[in-house]
């Protein structure tokens, strides 16, 4: 039915809350691209087939739910049972009944799929004891993996919409925008502009159409939490972008997603087709005659999209080629319109702000970075997932309180942040706050909130590498500094890593990044070098190394990294020969192992499974020597 | 515009000096080739001139695509903006009379420009063939002419 | 050369009733041209260009921009290892050797009997469970090389050397 | 008119000019490859880049691409710092990388001091150095045969498909803008072809010499207004037609209009 006032509303909604209070038990299977990849479908199916075998009465109010990412993927698939809020970790179909009977019980919970925390070797019943939940502040992330995403009542019940009602009944657009003023919103997609001073130019610019975008091309690799919102609460996009609409005075907007996020495309459809039917977008909204309407563009799979201009350009349906901005998208954006473009997570706060005033969300942060902020932590720690916590928090506490610390308890060498426009920050940044301007100072960015962990078997100039031949795919190709630049910046590194580089390499990479720097027409290229300054910056030793050694200090670049076995520290498991593609490791059983350099890829496959660590890796120009000695065959 | 270009064709002796007089006009090599005015010999001593009219309404500058074609509104000239053409040659193909050249060697069009208000052509004309004459005379039928044997200025 | 071809428009056709003919439309409609035909055909791509009254050389060139849009034909089941930073750091270039291996091709190739194209793909956000392969529509987390035989299935073992 | 400062010097400008034609009024020199007066300025070869600033800046300079910039009022603008002079040499010596044969990009390269180039030269030399031009006069006159194809360094111009473009009419300003000449055609009183493309001509109804496509006569006419019997004669034809044309009205009237 239509919501046509603010009564109906409310009406609207205390309806939707008596049906979750008859929902006593809940329980939550985590069915967010990840959990899903781990089967979490099957998880789901077995527990809607055991409660309906079941045939409990409805007094017991049993009942199950699909939702949103939980965030703690690596423990996939999750099952939350609620209210008590127990959580479960790689939860199978055919631990459904089990789970369920305690659950009905209505006390304890299956000990055997709790998690344990690896620091106390205890398990944690509880959701929210759970070190990597403990120490988050979800705002954006507010009702994710709470709701369906399917069910629009269930996101009303959980307080989806109350922050456009309270706009559109209690304020003008210009008080909305002071509430966001206040609130000390920056985009969250990277580059952190303030939001409402965006929304006030587009709001004073002249247009009969304006447009209100949605960036949903998180195309930094390693972030995903763009993804997770519009998969799991796909309303508070929708909420927020109402109310930027309203603010700005535009009837008009697209949600650009990307073409790798099927799943989002689904779910956002879905709560497009459901909120227009409820009246809360498309005409006359909630009765108060303001029309916006929303359509999806889904992307065609360019990490340059991510780029405004670009953007606007593939919306229009071209090639995705970034445009001189001295004249803002506020002004002439899409269509050549005035345009606001916020991203998926600023889009996910605005609808909070509103609800629970600008102070609130500024109470949260740091002096010039409000609110909080969601990350990826991935990589090489030990709790991976989508995180949520107040600007300012430091890395250590992410990395080590809320990770878990590093993958095998290895050494940490360094997090990189921010995507192919960011930079690695070594040990010594640990204990720096996280926030826009410290991580620019210490020559990263935010970006879309990517954090991967590396450790020290990650070879820092092979990252850099990594980045340049990303964006050497990714770069549109319209400006010479970043078509050619990135070209001639990755043959250069091709060279260190094959053992061809020369001393005068690092100076040729600086003068070639400050080039780009200053010349390239938008952001990707005058950020593309910042993963190779910062890894030069803080990493200098392992240039030096490759470029005048000849030698990879983490053993990961093949030309210039030989493997042999340690005989006195070898058991002759067998484990390397086994793991070895090249079978270029023989040895009997129980007896010494040996590596046939002719043959070895120096892949590092038998360095990793080894139980004794009788695999060394070292420099390959040492191989002569080492051969002469007999230390290898 | 002030003036207005014509031409008395029956005045017209083709001697060949306007040709020169444009070429060396237009470019220090003064090859008669790369002249914009021409003289078709219509007997001994009898010539047509054959220039540019720069058409009220102009279909060179119609079918221009990127206004390089322009009336420049103090000569009466159409100018053409040297910039601003991109050489696709249909000012050539579209002009009714054939006055857009094509010139191979410099890969650009050449019109007929009345050399910005001041035509060269005029006065090395020696029978006032082609008179450059005050808009409001224009329209007066020019007397027969009279050879005096003098050459003109 | 002469591109590869399809004959039957009907599909086209009905993708087309379902957008504005407007140049805005372009990237969606090819969109779904590639979901229901698997790749871009020459004849349907002149058919969306004439339709949408957008240039057939703006058309071939979205379609050359966009990395999810392939011109050639592409195998029954896409095999698609990510290669997100996450996963690089995680060993998502011995995900390509192995896949590349087994099947003899190279990425954005196809298996001569068209049953696997192998893509590379920029991060599919399913980072926590690095490395990443995607085969069909499934997704697998923390692959290893050793279980690549598995996860292509018996398909591609008889592909296997 | 607005009045901004360029290496020192004044120079009044309408408004709405663009810094590259305020910096030329003003007399200096800055070097371009993708510009073209007629066409939309595209931002792309980045070698037209100076730095603006201002008196209220404390000496903050900003870069810009000079042909896409404004001019405004009170702007101070500096073409030739020692920043701008580096990135012009980078950007000048990554495309002598790409076309180290190419006579243009040479010498433009020899102007900021660089005899060969300091990067990997191109294995496959090209004379193409992707301005943009010839893409964007076609989309200019309206035909769009062309597009770029591709991206990222794999970036090139190229008809649809790699065929003879169904689009094209031969006019040929791709190949008479290109500023590196290097789109190949072939065009005499008899035929001619571009992009693999032969075309049907309009042959001249008195001397039969061909001097026009027939897609461009359609094209034109079509879009212009000028009716296709313009284009039944070649010039030189039309020349000597106006010309008897002439003689007969000196006999009746006297003058030609």
């Amino acid at each position: 039915m239509r919501i046509d006032s603010r009564a109906r509303f409310e009406e609207a909604v205390a309806a939707c809350r008596r049906a979750a209070e008859g929902r006593k038990i809940e329980v939550l299977v985590c069915c967010g691209t990840g959990c899903l990849a781990n089967g979490s479908q099957a998880v789901a199916e077995a527990f809607q087939k055991e409660v309906e075998a079941r045939n409990l009465p409805a007094s017991v109010g049993l009942f199950t739910k699909k939702t949103g990412c939980h965030g703690f993927c690596e423990r996939g698939p999750l099952v939350v049972i609620q209210p008590e809020g127990i959580l479960y970790t790689k939860v199978k179909p055919e631990h459904a009944g089990e789970i369920l009977e305690k659950a009905a019980e209505g006390g304890g919970a299956v000990s055997k799929l709790l998690y344990k925390d690896p620091a106390t070797k205890k398990a944690v019943e509880k959701y929210g004891d759970v070190p990597f939940y403990k120490n988050q502040t979800r705002v954006a992330m507010r009702n994710i993996g709470k709701v369906d995403p399917a069910d629009l009542d269930d996101a009303l019940a959980h307080g989806a919409y109350a922050g456009l009602v309270q706009a559109l009944f209690d304020l003008t657009p210009e008080k909305v925008i002071e509430e966001i003023e206040r609130s000390g919103l920056r985009g969250r997609g990277g580059a952190g502009f303030q939001t409402a001073r965006k929304w006030k130019a587009a709001r004073k610019a002249k247009g009969e159409r304006k447009f209100v975008l949605c960036n949903g091309d998180e195309g930094d690799p390693g972030a995903f939490k763009d993804r997770s919102i519009m998969e799991g609460d796909p309303h508070s996009v929708l909420e927020g972008m109402v109310i930027g609409a309203f603010a700005i005075g535009a009837h008009e907007g697209y949600i650009y997603v990307r073409d790798e996020y099927p799943l989002a495309v689904v779910h956002l459809t879905l709560a497009i087709e459901q909120a227009r039917r409820r009246g809360l977008l498309g005409e006359n909204i909630l009765g108060t005659g303001f029309d916006f309407d929303v359509k999806i563009s889904r992307g065609g799979g360019a990490f340059v999209c991510g780029e405004s201009s670009a953007l606007m350009r593939s919306i229009e349906g071209k090639t995705g080629e970034p445009r001189q901005k001295y004249v803002h998208a506020t002004d002439r954006g899409v269509f050549d319109c005035p345009t606001v473009l916020n991203n998926v997570e600023t889009w996910a706060d605005v609808g909070a702000i509103l609800h629970k005033g600008g102070d609130w969300f500024a109470s949260m942060g740091t002096a010039k970075s409000k609110g909080t902020k969601a990350f990826s932590l991935v990589g090489k720690v030990k709790n991976t997932g989508l995180i949520e916590l107040p600007m300012g928090t430091t890395l250590r506490h992410i990395i080590f309180d809320i990770g878990g610390g590093i993958l095998g308890d290895r050494p940490f060498k360094a997090v990189q942040t921010g995507g192919p426009s960011g930079g690695c920050l070594p040990e010594s940044h640990l204990d720096y706050p996280v926030d826009y301007e410290k991580l620019t100072e210490a020559g990263s960015m935010m970006g879309s909130g990517g954090m991967i962990v590396m450790d020290d078997r990650t070879c820092m100039v092979d990252v850099a590498r990594y980045f340049l031949s990303f964006l050497m795919e990714e770069s549109c190709g319209k400006c010479v500094p970043c078509r050619e630049g990135l070209k001639q910046m990755k043959a250069i590194f091709d060279g260190l890593v094959a053992g061809r580089g020369v001393p005068g390499d690092i100076g040729r990479i600086e003068r070639l990044a400050e080039g780009m720097q200053l010349g390239s027409l938008c952001e990707l290229g005058k950020s593309a070098p910042n993963p190779v300054l910062s890894t030069l910056r803080y990493f200098r030793d392992e240039y030096m190394a490759h470029a005048e050694g000849k030698a990879c200090p983490a053993g990961i670049c093949r030309d210039l990294t030989a493997y042999e076995i340690i005989a006195e520290a070898c058991n002759g498991c067998g484990s390397c020969a086994r793991a070895c593609p090249a079978d270029a490791i023989t040895g009997e059983k129980k007896a010494l192992h040996v590596i046939h350099q002719g043959r070895c890829i120096s892949c590092g496959a038998c360095y990793t499974v080894c139980p004794t660590d009788a695999v060394r890796f070292f420099p390959k120009r040492e191989l002569a020597a080492v051969q002469e000695t007999g230390g290898a065959s | 515009m002030d003036r207005i270009y014509r031409v008395v064709v029956e005045r017209c002796i083709a001697c060949g000096k306007c040709e020169l007089a444009c070429a060396f006009a237009h470019g220090s090599e003064g090859r008669p080739s790369k002249t914009r005015i021409n003289i078709f010999k219509r007997g001994p001593e009898l010539g047509t001139p054959v220039v540019c009219f720069q058409c009220h309404d102009a279909a060179c500058a119609a079918v221009c695509p990127t206004e390089a074609l322009v009336r420049n509104a103090r000569t009466g000239a159409i100018d053409m903006a040297r910039d601003r053409c991109i050489s696709c040659r249909m000012c050539v193909a579209a002009c009714p009379f054939g006055n857009m050249l094509w010139d191979e060697t410099y890969h650009c069009v050449q019109k007929c420009d009345l050399c910005g208000g001041d035509p060269k052509c005029v006065p090395f004309c020696p029978t006032h063939a082609l008179e450059y004459v005050p808009a409001d005379r224009a329209a007066e039928k020019p007397e027969p002419f009279a050879w005096t044997g003098a050459l003109a200025p | 050369m002469s591109q590869p071809s399809c004959q039957d428009l009907h599909p086209v056709e009905e993708i087309l009733e379902r957008y504005p003919r407007e140049e805005a439309s372009l990237i969606q409609v090819l969109q779904d041209v590639h979901r229901a035909y698997n790749y871009l055909p020459c004849d349907v791509l002149i058919k969306v260009a004439e339709v949408l009254d957008v240039p057939l050389a703006k058309v071939f060139s979205v379609s050359t921009f966009y990395k999810a849009f392939s011109l050639k034909p592409q195998g029954k089941t896409i095999i698609k290892v990510c290669t997100g930073t996450a996963c690089h750091i995680r060993g998502a270039g011995q995900l390509v050797e192995e896949v590349q291996r087994l099947l003899s091709i190279g990425p954005d190739e196809t298996t001569p009997d068209m049953g696997f194209t192998l893509k590379t793909v920029n991060c599919v956000g399913a980072c926590a469970m690095a490395p990443v392969l995607i085969v069909g529509e499934k997704y697998h987390g923390n692959a290893k090389p050793a279980k690549m035989p598995k996860l292509l299935g018996q398909e591609g073992k008889t592909h296997a050397h | 008119m607005i009045t901004l400062t360029v290496n020192g010097k004044n120079v009044k400008v309408p408004e709405g000019t663009r810094l590259l034609d305020a910096i030329r009024c003003a007399g200096f020199e800055v070097p371009t490859l993708c510009d073209h007066p007629a066409l939309e300025p595209w931002g792309g070869c980045r070698m037209c880049l100076v730095d603006v600033t201002r008196t209220e800046w404390d000496g903050w300079c900003k870069m810009v691409v000079s042909c896409m910039f404004p001019a405004e009022e009170g702007l101070l603008v500096l073409t030739d710092t020692e920043r701008v002079r580096s990135t012009r040499r980078v950007v000048i010596d990554l495309l002598l990388a790409r076309c180290p044969d190419t006579p243009l990009i040479q010498q433009m390269a020899a102007k900021h001091g660089l005899e060969r180039t300091t990067y990997e030269p191109n294995p496959a030399p090209t004379d193409c150095i992707l301005c943009g031009l010839c893409t964007r006069v076609c989309d200019h006159i309206g035909v769009s045969a062309i597009s770029s194809v591709n991206r990222g360094a794999g970036r090139e111009i190229a008809p649809p498909f790699h065929e003879a473009p169904p689009d094209c009419i031969g006019c040929l300003a791709c190949a008479e803008i290109c500023p590196t000449s290097c789109i190949p055609y072939e065009t005499s009183d008899s035929r001619r072809s571009i992009w693999g493309k032969e075309f049907e001509m309009v042959r001249c109804a008195r001397c039969g010499r061909a001097h026009i496509t027939r897609d461009e006569a359609a094209h034109f006419s079509d879009r212009t207004g000028v009716p296709s019997a313009y284009f039944d004669l070649c010039d030189a034809c039309k020349r000597t037609d106006m010309a008897r044309q002439f003689v007969k009205l000196s006999e009746g009237a006297g003058t030609a209009p």
